[in-house]
């Protein structure tokens, strides 16, 4: 019993909330690495591209929601997602147009590139504001629970509690889908791999036939979408607050790196490192003892590092990784 | 006597204000094999990047069976036929061998597999590693990789910026054969070459190119016949 | 070819005309009065010094970048090391905290070193098998004996005095001193790190250095016995007289008078040009000794460095040696820039550390002012900070001119409300121009 | 002397170099030969301490020097060129060349600031230096354009030229002829002879162009599959059947031999060169004087 | 006269949700006393903002010294985050002479500075409310807790307050640890508070920032389900977001019952936001006591205003509460005396701040209750 309410536990504080957790990050680190890997930038506006798409799905699903549409148990805003990726989508193409072409066809030094993206990224902080406002917006409309505490305790008599929200879960089986499809795009389809090899050698793609244009039209499409998924999930998992979607960056970005910049399947790894360390390296094992060694009753709550340092040891673990692998987990790309 | 089938005439033009290229004609005819020759940095590449428009020209014109293309984008002239392996940065690094020769094939619809074939059958040693990234292969190896590539496109015009540069004598060997035996299915084919006398064996005409200037044009054996040219270009 | 010719010819005319365009931003904020300048010398001065500052800051980011290509995307976090020297140098020595955690915290940070010390000669005598187990064990045994040591002597200097000091306090030396002491204790946190980070490849070094950014100031907000934590330091001594004294000083209002000043603009006015006296010296000191080691053969390889790391170190250029010995320079440069700013602002408040303000910043300063030239660098950074000040009257004002085409009612209603973000918009369209007309930056390199 | 003793480089699974053996003895030019792959250049990079070894052992006059970095091994006198370019690119030509000088005292911060006199002087001379190589090497119009918009042969001649900037011991040259116009090429070789004969260095060559590796290398070692195949002088490798069978081919021989022999009919007047003029492929070379 | 008072919030950066209902309250103080037209002789009052950023020192000091060097404001209202306030009046604000008055900076740093009576604030220190929070707690019978704060000035200078008086008083602390605020997943903290248990979690952060976050955390994984929060918290926002789960949670918050309180509230409600929300009447408050001052000293030069504040804001003299600041102008016009009680009963202490009267709230049946002053 006591084994099963320590693993409850560990699996209600730590593997639930890291797993959404990480699967948002990994989402949002896939959008950056695409752009680092084809484009040959790390898009510093990422975080805010996907705070717009969310503003964009938030008005779209108050229409929605005014004209009576529910899907419950599932939140509205997932039938107003397509229309805010081909909004996001558009306004990305229309960035690149102004902004990046003419950086691009200059074959201008990628920190260029990184410094007009902090410019877009001022440009699109703004904006959204001026859209949506500052403030915290809730949009969640779906059932909050699939598994709520109470009734996990109710139904299994143990002391430790169970919850399983339904955003939860929806962010769990989207960026699964996503990471699906992404990878199938890449490495089956023509246009997947005409954007892989735009990105290792942009003079010779162009000598093999292929269009630069259309295959950087067709990354910031896919980086949209990306971006939008990942702020929709995100934000129907906590909330949706302009601010936030920068401070999420730094994790995005971290993720990126660990797996391996350019590497798809290192985004998606590197998500969960991130996060699982975060929750995982900074828990008090106090608890859970607790229930393993009845006995022993800990004064101390046997936590490596208290909670203020977690951002550090997540790029501990990161500085770590890049030492032993230099590329990242999974080999990325270095230009 | 008809239209040659490429004919790049007058050209004039470089990287930036300095001319590289100054009055420079390169035409080849269908099913011929025209060679390139010259010192180093007489404007031999640059010449190629013209005809394949990725220089502007200042002056001059090139023609691709009769149609002026001057004005077209290099993925437009890959459509028109045209098929080019640069000198260096050739090959796809992060891409398998497999997927390099797929991306040769980008603009055909149709079943190319044969071809693929054909070029492993061309290439033994990239055969054995078609999965491995391209990346990771020996300096000769990725030439044959890059020149694989450009036969996968199937053009009607094959441009090889030295494809024989860092591969083993017998490779070498294979692949003369293996242009010659392109050309004689009536694919046009322009080479720059300093394994020149090799080259110029097999060529039906040949280019002396100094500081981007034509100083000798004539068939291959008559180039390697005049003493001069063996002298100062061909290394005796 | 002819490209970078013409870069080479214009570029004499560049760093000059930046000059004269930043030149006249700045008188005109100090005479003129409307809605895009304040016509005060109090803020054109003001901007000024922080723009000096800030142009420390960028030189030692240029010379990282610029030089030797290393991407050190933790500037916020020397910036805010540098910062602590002031607090440590110059503020009065806190009674009884020494007594009560001094001896504790050395004996710890003994520990702590001779632990490092010993894992990293284990690791290198040891043989395969077992190094991995010892120096797990030792770092181990070293951390415990570490806390055992380091959390009671923190926890008797924290309850020392709690609401008002609750830190090891300073010396009571002058602050001028805390400089240079400021770029030493960048280098030193520098070394460590680049010992770490610097085998690893551009944008892998940028995310390690900025969560040894994040990390650092994360440690400055949380180690309340160094500087206070959160808690912030203020009154941080001056090297400069006090406004209140100089009003109160007859000669100075008498002298004031002369020039047809009030003493309180007098005296505000007084102590930032005294202020704006000491950063330049400061940083003319810097450009100069920057620009000799650039144009000489040290420069030539740091440039062959940055070109290409492979050859050069086949050329027989010790590529990590030089990488640490510019990174550690280039540190020390930005904590003297975060020493500087303290002393400047007299105030320790390290939840203020925030990357985009500080590390991004700097960054945007010095590629737009043109990386690798030092007066780009320079230029860049007074600029930038000159527009990311102005651009929170400037946002607004759009806005403002936006609006009024508007008609009146709930939109532009809402659209006034929101226009402080205008300032990002500001911020951005500005940078994403020069960008744009001077893609490599303002003043750019030969 | 470099000996190099039972050396593995293995990528994952795959052997790159696999068991070789050999020496490089002092005073040689040593011709390094093998099909594509190899692992000609694997060899190299393991040697000049690019990549640490697997396995096995490196040489040096007796000394251990596996694993040791790149620019340790310069300071040894050991000093090697890329098979693809590594220029500087952004630094002009003459820079490129003056950058490779050891212990310039101008390259010490603080003499860059108090020392500038002693650092003039010492430029002075470095530039003479290079210019020198920049004229034997005919790249010297291009002394201030930037090395990265030189064409692929001048690379390839300026990479050549870093070696001239010193005195090394031993030369590691990876096909610096791949790319450079063959009149060149031999007057490189008869350099590559000179600085041998009169300066001592030791040359490791690897090349294709079986004419220059005849006409300088003695002895020839031939790699294939990561292994050491055989070893001998030109003329002995140019024969042996393992070696034609698994590198030098037969087809060109055919074609080239049958012209060769109509030149000859003919009397070929330009014999001037001996060695270079010479069928490719399986001619015998001869050693110029 | 147009006598320019100055504003400097925090409109972007991390508490910029917070500003803007500050800035009304500002906005309709300041119309309420230039519509009297009863001050300074018929004077209308405008403002002039600055943008604090509430983080970066150095933007809030620039924006301060552009309001006292160019907008040549007579007064200034702010600054609104310890940090950056203390900056702005170290550097400006007593270098120039100018009045500010801080309707929400809270640092008890603030309580020793040396202002040279320039500066003021109409919030408590944290000091005090540490102590109020803990009785109220174990007045719940609530024996042991887990702290959890903002990391800056004000959540640390509370938990710590709270953690002494609490513990002092016989309670036990099982953790107390901050949380960075505007961070993208709290789930770490959540975990830490949950093993490190107890009966009630203190959540020493802001409402629409980390707090949130935490409350949100700890509801969803059942990890506690009595909260206690302090004024940071407290806010409608707390009860639309979390409703009925916060049956049994409590806090409290500066803010005098009476009146005064709800005159504000109505007057808010009329202008079209929320009062209650955060530091609202605080900032009402500060408006009015500059304008009363300058009234007072017949005059809008802060170096001759500022030694009036004192006075209007306390005992002897007719109460005014919020809304009737006509009232106040004209008895002070009248050579009376008055004392300002407006929106949150100020009364200040030397060396300038509020003692500080705070109501406990509880959540019972959805809503938000009051249960008493003290
Ligand atoms: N990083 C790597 N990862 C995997 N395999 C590699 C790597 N580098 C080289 N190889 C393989 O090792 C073998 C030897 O390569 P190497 O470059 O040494 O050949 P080489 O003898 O120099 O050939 P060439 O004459 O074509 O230059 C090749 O088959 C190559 O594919
Ligand atoms: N990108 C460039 N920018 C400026 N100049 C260039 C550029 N590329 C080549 N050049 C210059 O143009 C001239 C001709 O170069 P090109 O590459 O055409 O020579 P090449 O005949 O192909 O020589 P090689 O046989 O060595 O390959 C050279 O002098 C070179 O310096
Ligand atoms: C706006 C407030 C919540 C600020 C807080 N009281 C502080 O002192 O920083
Ligand atoms: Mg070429
Ligand atoms: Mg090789």
């Amino acid at each position: 019993m006591d084994i099963l309410n320590a693993g409850v536990a560990l699996l209600n504080f730590v593997v639930i909330p890291a797993a959404a957790y990480g699967a948002q990050l990994a989402l949002g680190a896939l959008g950056v690495t695409l752009i680092y890997g084809i484009l040959r930038f790390s898009n510093f506006a990422h975080g805010d591209t996907m705070a717009f798409g969310t503003a964009i799905c938030i008005k779209v699903t108050a229409v929605l929601v005014a004209l009576g549409i529910s899907i419950y148990p599932l939140p509205v805003a997932l039938l107003a997602l397509p229309i805010a990726i081909v909004a996001t989508a558009a306004l990305m193409v229309g960035t690149d147009r102004l902004v990046y072409r003419f950086y691009r066809r200059k074959k201008s030094d990628p920190i260029i590139m990184v410094m007009a993206s902090v410019g877009v990224m001022f440009v699109m902080n703004g904006l959204t504001r001026m859209f949506i406002g500052v403030d915290e917006i809730r949009f969640d409309d779906g059932a909050r629970f699939v598994i709520d505490v109470a009734s996990f305790r109710a139904a299994t008599g143990l002391q430790e509690g169970l919850s399983l929200r339904t955003s939860q879960l929806i962010t769990l089986v989207v960026t699964a889908i996503a990471c699906w499809l992404l990878f199938r795009f890449l490495n089956r389809t023509k246009a997947g791999k005409s954007m892989r090899a735009y990105s290792d050698n942009e003079d010779l793609a162009l000598l093999s036939g292929i269009d630069p244009e259309r295959v950087v039209r067709l990354t910031w499409i896919i980086a949209a979408a990306l971006a939008t998924t990942a702020g929709v999930l995100y934000g129907l998992d906590k909330s949706f607050k302009a601010f936030n979607y920068f401070q999420i960056l730094l994790p995005i970005f971290a993720a990126a790196i660990v797996g391996g910049l350019g590497n798809p399947v290192g985004a998606v790894a590197g998500g969960f490192i991130v996060a699982f360390s975060e929750v995982a390296l900074t828990y008090p094992w106090k608890k859970v003892a607790g229930y393993l060694f009845p006995s022993w009753q800990p004064d101390s709550l046997l936590q490596l590092l208290s909670t203020e340092y977690k951002f550090a040891v997540s790029f501990i673990i990161l500085i770590v990784v890049l030492l032993f692998r230099p590329t990242g987990l999974f080999r990325g790309k270095s230009f | 006597m008809t239209q040659a089938y490429l004919s790049a005439s007058q050209m004039r033009g470089g990287y930036g204000k300095a001319d590289i290229l100054n009055d420079c004609t390169i035409t080849v005819e269908r099913g011929q094999i025209a060679v390139i020759v010259g010192p180093n940095g007489a404007g031999k590449s640059t010449a190629m990047k013209a005809v394949f428009g990725m220089l502007n020209l200042r002056e001059g014109a090139v023609l691709l069976d009769g149609e002026d293309i001057t004005r077209l984008s290099p993925q437009e002239r890959v459509r028109k036929g045209m098929g080019f392996v640069p000198q260096t940065h050739n090959i796809f690094p992060s891409m398998t061998v497999e997927e390099n020769l797929e991306m040769g094939a980008f603009i055909r619809d149709d079943d190319y597999r044969e071809t693929i074939a054909q070029v492993y059958e061309l290439f033994p040693a990239v055969a054995d590693k078609r999965r491995q990234n391209a990346g990771e292969l020996s300096g000769g190896q990725r030439q044959q990789v890059a020149v694989g590539r450009a036969l996968m496109t199937r053009p009607s015009l094959l441009m090889l910026d030295e494809p024989t540069a860092g591969v083993s004598p017998i490779v070498m060997d294979e692949l003369f054969d293996r242009i010659i035996e392109i050309a004689r299915t009536g694919i046009s084919i322009l080479m720059v070459e300093q394994n020149a006398r090799q080259a110029l064996e097999i060529a039906d005409i040949g280019y002396v190119l100094v500081q981007g200037t034509n100083r000798y044009t004539d068939t291959g054996k008559a180039l390697m016949a005049d003493p001069d040219v063996r002298r100062t270009f061909l290394g005796g | 070819m002819s490209q970078t010719r013409q870069a080479d010819a214009s570029s004499r005319w560049r760093a000059p005309l930046v000059f004269l365009v930043i030149l006249v931003l700045f008188v005109l904020e100090g005479t003129t009065r409307n809605a895009l300048f304040s016509g005060s010398w109090n803020t054109a001065l003001g901007i000024l010094n922080m723009g000096l500052i800030s142009a420390v800051m960028a030189l030692g980011v240029n010379m990282q970048w610029g030089y030797a290509g290393l991407f050190n995307a933790g500037v916020v976090g020397f910036i805010a090391i540098g910062g602590v020297a002031p607090v440590l140098i110059s503020t009065k020595p806190v009674p009884g905290a020494w007594a009560a955690g001094g001896p504790g915290l050395i004996l710890a940070f003994a520990i702590a070193i001779a632990t490092i010390w010993a894992a990293m000669l284990a690791w290198k005598h040891l043989g395969q098998r077992w190094r991995g187990l010892a120096v797990a064990a030792l770092l181990v045994v070293g951390f415990v004996l570490y806390r055992r040591f380091f959390d009671p002597a923190v926890t008797a200097i924290e309850a020392n005095n709690s609401a008002s000091a609750g830190n090891i306090g300073g010396l009571g030396l002058p602050v001028l001193l805390s400089w240079p002491v400021g770029a030493l204790f960048a280098a030193i946190a520098a070394w460590a790190v680049g010992k770490v980070a610097l085998g690893l490849r551009s944008d892998y070094l940028a995310i390690a250095t900025l969560g040894i950014g994040e990390i650092i100031s994360a440690v400055m907000r949380n180690e309340e016995w160094l500087a206070r934590g959160v808690k912030n330091v203020s009154g941080i001594p001056r090297p400069v007289p006090y406004e209140v004294d100089l009003q109160a000083d007859p000669s100075f209002v008498a002298r004031a008078a002369e020039f047809g000043l009030d003493p309180t603009t007098a005296s505000a006015i007084w102590v930032k040009l005294l202020y704006a006296g000491l950063f330049t010296v400061v940083l003319l000191l810097l450009i100069l000794a920057a620009q000799l080691a650039l144009n000489s053969p040290w420069g030539r390889m740091m440039r062959a460095i940055r070109d290409n790391e492979t050859a050069a170190e086949a050329m027989g250029k010790n590529v990590t040696r030089r990488h640490l010995q510019i990174f550690v320079i280039g540190s020390a440069v930005i904590g003297l820039g975060g020493a500087m700013m303290i002393t400047q602002d007299g105030l320790m408040s390290p939840g203020g550390y925030a990357p985009l303000r500080y590390t991004f910043l700097i960054w945007v300063m010095v590629i737009v002012g043109g990386s690798g030239n030092n007066w780009g660098a320079v230029l860049g950074a007074i600029l930038i900070w000159f527009l990311w000040v102005k651009a929170e009257v400037w946002g607004p004002e759009l806005m403002a001119g936006f609006t009024s085409l508007l008609p009146e009612g709930n939109l532009s209603q809402t659209l006034m409300e929101r226009a402080p973000h205008m300032r990002f918009i500001a911020m951005g369209l500005v940078l994403l121009l020069v960008l744009r007309f001077a893609p490599r930056g303002l003043v750019p390199e030969k | 002397m470099i000996q190099v003793h039972d050396l593995h480089k293995h990528f994952g699974g795959f052997r790159a170099v696999d068991g070789a053996s050999l020496t490089i003895e002092t005073g040689s030019i040593t011709g390094l030969i093998g099909p594509n792959g190899a692992g000609k250049s694997t060899l190299f990079n393991v040697i000049a301490g690019v990549l640490k070894p697997t396995s096995g052992k490196v040489l040096m006059d007796g000394e251990d020097i596996s694993g040791l970095p790149p620019h340790e091994l310069f300071h040894k006198g050991l000093l090697r060129t890329f098979q693809l370019a590594h220029e500087f690119s952004s630094m002009t030509v003459r820079e490129n060349l003056m950058m490779v000088p050891a212990q310039q005292s101008g390259e010490t911060l603080w003499n860059t600031w108090f020392q500038r006199g002693r650092i003039r002087a010492e430029e002075r001379a470095i530039r003479e230096k290079a210019d020198e190589v920049l004229d034997f090497l005919t790249i010297s119009h291009v002394a201030d354009e930037k090395a990265g918009n030189l064409s692929g042969g001048q690379k390839k001649l300026l990479e050549l030229g870093r070696t001239m900037m010193v005195d090394a011991k031993i030369v590691f040259l990876d096909e610096v002829g791949a790319g450079v116009n063959r009149t060149l090429l031999g007057t490189i070789g008869d350099a590559i002879v000179r600085l041998n004969r009169e300066r001592g260095y030791t040359f490791c060559v690897i090349e294709h162009d079986m004419d220059f590796i005849g006409r300088l290398c003695d002895p020839v070692i031939v790699m294939a599959e990561g292994k050491v195949l055989a070893k001998g002088s030109a003329q002995n490798i140019m024969e042996n059947e393992a070696v034609i069978e698994a590198y030098l081919g037969t087809g060109l021989k055919n074609k080239v031999a049958a012209e060769i022999e109509a030149e000859r009919a003919q009397g070929g007047g330009h014999g001037a060169q001996p060695g270079l003029g010479k069928g490719t492929g399986n001619g015998p070379a001869g050693v110029p004087a | 006269e147009d006598v320019k008072i100055g504003v400097s919030f925090g409109f972007t950066g991390p508490l910029e949700s917070m500003s803007p209902n500050m800035l009304k309250s500002v906005e309709m103080a300041a119309k309420e006393i230039s519509d009297s037209g009863k001050f300074l002789d018929g004077s209308k009052i405008s403002i002039v903002k600055a943008d604090s950023t509430c983080t970066d020192a150095a933007a809030a000091v620039a924006g301060v010294e552009r309001l006292v060097t160019s907008d040549h404001v007579k007064g200034i209202v702010g600054g609104m985050c310890s940090g950056e306030t203390i900056a702005s009046l170290e550097k400006v604000g007593v270098p120039n002479g100018v009045v500010m008055i801080s309707p929400s900076a809270t640092s008890p740093a603030l309580s020793t500075i040396d202002s040279k009576g320039y500066f003021y604030r109409t919030s408590p220190s944290d000091a005090r409310q540490g102590d109020v929070m803990a009785d109220i707690t174990l007045e719940h019978g609530i024996k042991s807790v887990a702290v959890t704060y903002t990391n800056n000035d004000y959540g640390k200078g509370l938990a710590d307050s709270f953690v002494k008086a609490y513990e002092a008083k016989g309670g036990k602390v099982t953790i107390n640890t901050a949380h960075d605020d505007g961070k993208a997943d709290y789930s770490a903290e959540v975990a830490a508070l949950a093993a490190a248990g107890g009966d009630a979690l203190v959540v020493a952060g802001y409402v629409d920032q980390g707090g949130s976050g935490i409350v949100q955390g700890a509801l969803d994984t059942g990890a506690f389900s009595t909260f206690v929060f302090p004024d940071g918290m407290i806010s409608q926002v707390l009860v639309t977001k979390f409703g009925k789960s916060l049956e049994t949670s409590f806090g409290q918050n500066p803010s005098a019952e009476g009146e005064g309180h709800d005159k504000f509230m109505e007057m808010a409600k009329a202008d079209g936001f929320d009062g209650s929300s955060a530091f609202a009447g605080e900032t009402y408050d500060a408006t009015a006591l500059i304008a009363l001052a300058m009234q007072a000293a017949k005059s809008s030069d802060p170096k001759v205003y500022k030694d009036k504040i004192m006075d209007i804001a306390n005992a002897p003299g007719e109460k005014i509460y919020a809304g009737e600041l006509a009232k106040g102008l004209e008895l002070l016009a009248e050579g009376k005396d008055i004392d300002y009680v407006g929106a949150t009963s100020v009364e200040l202490l030397p060396p300038g701040e509020t003692a500080g009267v705070y109501r406990e709230v509880d959540f019972k049946g959805g809503t938000m209750n009051v249960v008493k002053y003290r």
